[in-house]
């Protein structure tokens, strides 16, 4: 079974590291400040026993008020797994930080959102359309996309 | 041995001479001519109907079977289809020579059926220089290939036909030293006396030699395994991606005529040409070719294919070495043991056949091959 | 695992496809062979037993695609009556949710399977093409009892030679 | 690998547009290549041609009106995309499965996953060049699966047979032999896979050592499945967070040790023969009794969010479900294994010449309806 680990344990752990960044934590996730997304999840992936070193998914959520990215992280050599979430409120501007950088994985990842749902990613080395074509109106995502 | 039908073995000394036709040798021609061009249309009919369904059959399907009988017609209702298509020239094309090149591919494929000697003798002319003539124009088609990826102005056109040319380029010289080894044994050139001289077919004496030569052979005519100039998962259709109607039924053709060409020159050097028992010279000669291409459309539904760097590779680092060592040996068969009978020497080729594929194989590495950017 | 000689592993695949020129094709001549599909196929368009059909239009909140239209009219003894019920097969995606959330069993998917027609307007179906008739046949898709009815399918597993048993 | 050639020659690089027409791109794909000669030393993957929004759609339909969404998703596996989805609702809404349910599931998941297999490495030795045979030899196993397949659901490639809290119906009674008549020749098939081109000379040499993807790197760029498997790493979400009932059944996770294009085409073979495994194990172990769960017809669910995944036949596939208590999901997010195992391409393919990129992409077995949704 991959191990869920508790929300609360890494946001002490996060806490310590960064201290203010952690808004929230829940049972299996930790939210976090979004300027703080790169130093942790650089934190995460390196620090001993925890070593997330498989990044399986990134999906963004559009609550309207806010959007919402999640970051699932894996380390397949502790076969354990925590959520980062993160919230961006700036709905025409939004943007964070690549983590492209750390797990390749995210490269085509954080294309899609850039793509479905206009968040930009900073420091991404291709940070374009990857389903739509270029001069595409809108992101479909969007809630207030019709 | 030697059973082949009296009556056409005087047609072969006769076809030297002056035939006492009215209009003599022009007359003669003509209809011969015909006659040649009429078999090898037929024969490829045959070839592309036996193929489908052959092919079908190894792939557990039954091939085309709507058209006529059994699906018989099916080359011709291919012909007429095409025939029908529209002819496109790509916008930037090189109009002229795009036009030229199915023609620049075709005709020397037809002009090697002049020396093929379907019974007794050539029913055109039995040149001295038989298998050389053969060898020299069967190598003009690939100046029709690169022609015609030129003229396309296609990407994948191009690729095609360069890796064509480098291909038939290079294979060209084992085949021809694979050649040598027969010549030594009968020499003489012409195709005529190579089959008379296979008391026991060359396959057996020059065990080597024909695999090198029908290695060759299926390069020089780009059948799998070295089919990458029109490599359908590649590079889409290769040289003729372009192509269409009458000028794609030319290059069809053209596929399907060197097949026929070298079926017929394994079968004469290789198989012992028109000679057999019981039936008549010309049923054996179109047994032996169509048995060669069943080979061939067998390896096709079989095997995959190879890289261009190796199959460049091969001919260099493998055949070409193979080639040589085959004619030294057989060199040396013939100057020092010419009073031998030819079991004995059979056996000893079986053998260094052996020796020498098992031992290139082992030193012989393909793979790998990326090149650093 | 990889052969020693060149050649060796060629030669046993030029075996195993000579061994299959001599299997029999497996290929089934469409038009004049005919194979039983599943009883359970979601064939063709939609068969609607008018007489169950209570008009409740469960259907038509099931359906992904909104293929299904239906207009009732409120009849005597507050009952519905269907006064328009049509498909339009060409939305259609035969996932057959309609069927298997009707409460009353009014709806059936066809047994035969060829669909094409010509004009795009032919494949919109109003009520009188969808009604129940002894010329189509329903197909077993949530209907326990007519599966039974029909023909087994025909499996390749059977057709082809046992010969590696 | 990677040999260091200079390229002496100067020469200019040209784009070529594999795809998005093309025969090996596996559907829409597209490879803006920038190629010196044969030799690779760009690529550009460009996605979108198949784009449908299905993420999109699924939140303008109810719960159950999804399922025949995810059957679009990748067709070639459209029960794992059904077990997928419909695993992340009833997590979330908090639904048991019955017990037969969860064992039908497990059957038709492994049934799906040799199905997918098949096609994968028959396309992948077509695009080696083995002229369609492997690829027929496949099909016709694949048609046995489908048999089987269409028998519970109906239909033959897209399903739509998991239902929330079960599946749509129990199997029927000529099933269960079918299937077993399938198990016990399965293998035998298997074999005969592996006769026909596993040791073959011309696909060692093309698929050795070529396309390598280290095992550092295809965890970095979240390669699953097969891919990842290939480069050496244990990781199969059945074993390391088994869901439905996986974790009562014996089998292996078959890894490969390099992470070359061989690798990836025998740990596909491999898998075939656990999932014959497994289903026999599923067949012994099957209980009688209830194959759905009461579930309202309008399902709404809790407000939350949830993430399921299972490991689908091309790697780990995940849906991240949104609700708002009503009766649509308010978003679904689908982790595409297809679309994240593309991410190492370029890097796989840098200096290969195109006949490998072919291939090396052809390994990696994509579905576009799972890349573009």
């Amino acid at each position: 079974m991959t191990l869920a680990l508790s929300g609360k344990e890494i946001a002490g752990k996060l806490e310590e590291q960064f201290p203010g960044g952690i808004l929230d934590s829940g049972a299996d996730s930790v939210t976090i400040k979004s300027d703080l997304l790169l130093s942790v999840a650089s934190f995460l992936k390196d620090t001993k026993d925890l070593e997330f070193d498989y990044l399986t998914a990134i999906t963004a959520v559009d609550y309207s008020r806010y959007f919402e990215l999640v970051y699932q992280l894996t380390s397949l050599k502790h076969n354990h797994s925590l959520i980062i979430k993160t919230q961006l409120y700036d709905r025409n501007h939004a943007s964070l930080p690549s983590v492209s950088g750390l797990w390749r994985g995210a490269d085509f990842q954080e294309r899609e959102i850039y793509d479905l749902l206009g968040i930009k990613f900073d420091g991404h080395p291709n940070m374009k359309r990857i389903f739509l074509w270029e001069d595409f109106q809108g992101h479909p995502l969007r809630k207030d996309y019709l | 041995m030697a059973i082949y039908s009296p009556g056409l073995s005087v047609l072969s000394q006769n076809a030297a001479l002056p035939p006492d036709w009215p209009g003599g040798y022009w007359l003669h021609w003509l209809v011969f001519v015909v006659i040649i061009m009429t078999f090898v249309l037929a024969s490829i009919m045959g070839f592309i109907y036996f193929e489908r369904r052959g092919i079908g059959r190894f792939q557990v399907r039954l091939g085309p079977n709507r058209t006529g009988p059994f699906g018989i017609l099916q080359p011709v209702a291919d012909a007429i289809k095409v025939l029908l298509k529209e002819d496109i020239v790509p916008a930037k094309g090189d109009r002229i020579v795009h036009w030229l090149a199915p023609v620049v591919a075709f005709v020397p494929v037809l002009l090697i059926f002049a020396v093929v000697p379907f019974g007794g003798g050539a029913l055109l002319a039995d040149l001295n220089i038989g298998i050389l003539y053969v060898v020299a124009v069967s190598s003009v088609t690939v100046v029709g290939v690169f022609m015609a990826g030129w003229a396309s102005n296609n990407k994948y056109s191009l690729l095609g036909a360069m890796r064509d040319v480098a291909q038939v380029v290079s294979y060209e010289i084992p085949l021809l030293l694979s050649i040598v080894g027969v010549v030594l044994l009968t020499g003489s050139l012409s195709m005529i006396k190579i089959v008379a001289a296979q008391d026991l077919p060359f396959i057996l004496l020059q065990p080597l030699g024909f695999l090198i030569f029908f290695m060759a052979a299926l390069a020089e005519i780009n059948r799998t395994p070295f089919d990458l100039l029109e490599a359908e998962s590649e590079i889409v259709a290769g040289f003729h991606t372009e192509y269409s109607g009458m000028k794609f039924a030319m290059f069809y053709l053209v596929e399907y005529a060197e097949v026929l060409a070298i079926s017929a020159i394994i079968t004469t050097l290789f198989l012992g040409g028109w000679r057999g028992p019981l039936l008549p010279p010309f049923v054996w000669f179109l047994i032996k070719v169509f048995g060669v291409f069943f080979f061939i459309f067998w390896i096709r539904s079989t095997i995959p294919r190879l890289r261009i760097d190796q199959v460049m590779a091969f001919a260099w680092k493998a055949l070409l070495p193979l080639a040589l060592l085959n004619l030294v040996v057989t060199g040396i068969e013939i100057v020092a043991l010419p009073a031998i009978s030819p079991w004995v020497i059979i056996l000893i080729n079986l053998g260094v056949l052996a020796v020498l594929v098992v031992v290139w194989s082992r030193f012989f590495k393909l793979g790998g091959g990326r090149v650093a950017v | 695992m990889q052969s020693r000689f060149f050649g060796l592993g060629i030669a046993k695949g030029m075996a195993l496809t000579l061994k299959h020129l001599f299997r029999r094709p497996i290929t089934t001549q469409y038009p004049e062979e005919r194979l039983s599909t599943s009883r359970r196929i979601r064939g063709n368009e939609l068969i609607w037993n008018q007489v169950k059909c209570t008009g409740c239009a469960t259907c038509a909140k099931s359906c992904p695609q909104g293929a299904i239209e239906i207009v009732t009219l409120r009849g005597e003894e507050n009952k519905y009556i269907v006064e328009k019920f049509g498909v339009d097969s060409g939305y259609c995606i035969f996932c057959g949710l309609c069927v298997e959330a009707c409460p009353y069993d009014a709806l059936y998917l066809s047994y035969d399977y060829e669909l094409a027609r010509y004009r795009r307007r032919e494949l919109v179906k109003d009520k009188e093409a969808l009604l129940a008739s002894p010329s189509k046949r329903v197909s077993g898709y949530y209907q326990p009892e007519i599966e039974q009815t029909l023909p087994r399918q025909t499996l390749l597993l059977d057709r082809e030679k046992e010969e590696r048993e | 690998m990677a040999v260091k050639t200079e390229l002496k020659l100067k020469t200019e690089p040209f784009v070529l547009n594999i795809g998005p027409v093309h025969p090996s791109t596996h559907g829409v794909f597209r490879m803006r290549a920038t190629l010196d000669g044969e030799v690779l030393i760009d690529l550009e993957p460009v996605f979108g041609y198949l784009h449908r929004g299905i993420e999109k759609l699924a939140e303008g339909r109810t719960y159950t009106q999804v399922i025949p969404l995810t059957d679009r998703l990748d067709y070639l596996a459209s029960m794992s995309n059904n077990l997928a989805y419909v695993m992340a609702v009833e997590k979330l809404a908090g639904i048991t499965v019955p017990e037969r349910a969860e064992y039908l599931r497990v059957i038709m998941a492994e049934l799906q996953r040799i199905a997918s297999h098949l096609i994968a490495v028959g396309a992948f030795l077509n695009d080696c060049g083995a002229f369609m045979t492997p690829i027929l030899y496949m099909i016709r196993e694949r048609e046995k699966i489908l048999d089987l397949l269409e028998m519970v659901s109906g239909q033959r490639l897209t399903y739509n047979y998991m239902r929330v809290g079960g599946v749509s119906q129990d199997i029927p009674g000529e099933f269960l032999p079918a299937l077993r008549k399938f198990v016990q020749r399965m293998p035998s098939y298997i074999d005969e896979y592996d006769q026909l081109l596993a040791e073959n000379e011309i696909l060692l040499a093309r698929s050795k050592g070529v396309g390598i993807l280290p095992k550092d790197m295809a965890i970095n760029a979240s390669a699953s499945g097969p891919v990842l498997r290939a480069s050496g790493v244990k990781w199969d979400i059945r074993k390391a967070d088994p869901y439905s009932v996986y974790d009562r059944f014996q089998f292996d996770i078959p890894t490969g040790s390099v992470g070359d294009c061989y690798d990836r085409y025998r740990v596909r073979v491999q898998e075939m023969r656990q999932s014959v495994r497994i289903i026999k194990q599923v067949m012994e172990g099957l209980p009688e009794g209830e194959v759905k769960a009461e579930v309202a017809h309008f399902l709404r669910l809790p407000v939350g969010e949830t993430y399921a995944h299972i490991e689908s036949p091309r790697g780990e596939l995940g849906f991240y479900l949104v609700s708002d208590n009503s009766i649509a999901p308010y978003r679904l997010h689908i982790r595409a294994p297809s679309l994240i195992n593309l991410t190492a391409l370029r890097d796989m393919t840098l200096g290969w010449k195109v006949a490998d990129v072919i291939i090396i992409f052809g390994s990696i077995d994509i579905n576009m309806g799972e890349v573009d949704r």
